[in-house]
């Protein structure tokens, strides 16, 4: 999750989420760097609608009772 | 309620002027309906509330010029100075005063005639009273009955009467003899006086209400807490938790695969075509899709 | 449910759901292919809002097993 | 997600999860295949009992509505 | 939240959450550091179970669809 | 709710919520005092644990759902 | 909770969060004021939007999770 976690440091910062910064973050943490999951972390993410998914994880946690399907 | 100008009886006087120097040493006044409620109940509640309020009962006339002598227009309660009225002087809460009435109950025997305010069952079992007259009361009220060892047992839980309903003769009877003294009996004032006049149904407050304010109140305070992420404690595991389901969320949205992300991904995933299969289903039943 | 991932491969790929991208897919997949399922299935899918399916399925993180942390 | 439905369909397939076949999928889906996030999907997903998950996402509740907050 | 990403990044990392790690953190994300939140957000974080927090978090109820079919 | 914000805010500080606590505080905040109100209130939340209904607040809202709050 | 709890109370009496009339309400009650404290809280609460934060459904812990999968 470090790399995720690093996503949205600089989600919430206002900064681009790119590899360059991803790694700048990371590495400021401690953690050794792995390029690849860095570049398609970073790939994957630019499709996404960030702010979108951080409210829709928030409403989540109120799933009612298992409805059984 | 103009009354200067007549002569007052002198014991009537000594009344207006006790009256007078209570509602001028007490901040609240309550008035209580007194109206069939028995004399022993009135005395409960005077030893319960004794050094927090005293009881008095008045003579609603003579109450309306002690409240004019002392400075507070007796036109505020005109039309609850009737009947028998006792009022009570305090330095409580009104709201206090008439919460703390309504804990204290006496029970009695309802009296024919009266509405009952609930459900009435005769209890299966031995009644201790031995056949006769009796059975017959119990016959009228479709009350099965076994004589054993002569005594009248109670063949099963019978419900004899439903809120609402009035009180026979042959019921309040019965219940005398039973030992039922089911009808409670709790006082609320009819009105308190605080500076203003605070109807009675006012008076007694929904609790329930109030927590739930409170439970409101105190959320939406920690939604804020949470959003500005406030460094304490208990709003920071909330802040945690919303933090980490977010970073889960993304993960999920991007397809982002670790060991400790993977499941998640996958479960996902999974839920998602379930859901379409789910809707596929409904417009296409002839693909047999079968969701579970 | 080959045949929905399928289609929800093309869906997240931006791509049409059609027959034939669709029957494309599940070949690549080694899944013999079922023309008349895919006819039904792509007929169906027309009128679904699927953005909206995927959203109501899933508000949340779904890990009921404790996902390691 | 892309490449997670298209490692989900390989499974419903019964096919192996193996780097190539992800591939072949998602390029008979007209996805540019991102050889990086191939490689560490595969490897990633050796790890886990996707049988296992499937059965999850199905006991698994299955909340009412979105709970909209 | 930049702070509690940064925290939870150097947690993930086996790092200390220290004054001094949040604000390398930060710092790397390009994010100006309040000193006085830096201090308050770490002793408060430090009387937080973070992994029991993080489990709990996740192993929430979970809303996925209408399964129903 | 401004009455109930009063009364919380000196339970926090640990002040007695008494008829005149409700009252500074609500004259600080510049509003109207309504007596009958804080003397309703007050009366009420004296048979109320507060205590105990700020503890569930948090243990409740989730499971049960119409989080509206 | 103190400093919330006031700013809330000055909200819903329709009343501007600021710092002078945090620190009169929190010093009604009774609440040593800091100063700092404070500000950073008005300067916060400035870039939320208040109305839509309670809207939300809170992010709770979710212990009580009745789906247990």
């Amino acid at each position: 999750m470090e790399y995720i976690y690093a996503s949205l440091l600089l989600y919430k910062a206002g900064k681009e989420i790119s590899e360059e910064n991803v790694k700048k973050v990371l590495e400021a943490a401690g953690v050794a760097v792995d390029e690849v999951r860095v570049k398609s972390l970073v790939a994957a993410i630019k499709n996404i609608d960030i702010a979108k998914v951080l409210e829709q994880a928030i409403a989540a946690p109120v799933a009612a009772a298992p409805v059984q399907a | 309620m103009a009354v200067t100008g007549r002569e007052i009886p002198r014991w009537k006087a000594e009344i207006v002027e006790e009256l007078v120097e209570l509602l001028r040493r007490h901040r609240v006044f309550a008035l209580i309906d007194t109206t069939g409620i028995p004399a022993n109940h009135i005395q409960m509640l005077r030893k319960k509330l004794h050094g927090k309020a005293v009881l008095k009962a008045v003579k609603p006339r003579l109450l309306g010029i002690a409240l004019e002598k002392a400075g507070i227009n007796p036109e505020l309660f005109k039309e609850h100075l009737t009947g028998q009225v006792v009022a009570v002087f305090t330095d409580m809460n009104p709201f206090e005063l008439a919460m703390l009435m309504d804990k204290y109950v006496t029970k009695t025997y309802f009296k024919p005639g009266e509405k009952t305010d609930k459900e009435i069952v005769i209890p299966e079992g031995n009644t201790g009273i031995p056949p006769g007259p009796m059975l017959s009361v119990f016959g009228r009220l479709k009350i099965q009955t076994k004589v054993q060892g002569n005594v009248i047992y109670v063949a099963k839980d019978t419900v004899v009467a439903k809120p609402g309903d009035v009180v026979s003769s042959d019921l309040a009877s019965l219940l005398q003899k039973l030992g039922l003294a089911l009808k409670e009996i709790r006082l609320r004032p009819k009105l308190a006086y605080d500076g203003v006049v605070i109807p009675g149904d006012k008076l007694v407050l929904n609790l329930e209400e109030y927590s739930g304010m409170l439970t409101t109140a105190h959320l939406d305070a920690l939604k804020i807490a949470v959003e500005l992420a406030l460094p304490e404690p208990g709003v920071l595991q909330l802040v945690l938790a919303k933090a980490q389901r977010q970073a889960l969320s993304l993960a999920i949205e991007a397809g982002f695969i670790t060991p400790e992300t993977a499941e998640a991904v996958l479960l996902a995933a999974v839920a998602k075509a379930n859901a379409l299969a789910a809707e596929v289903a409904k417009h296409a039943p002839e693909l047999g899709l079968e969701v579970k």
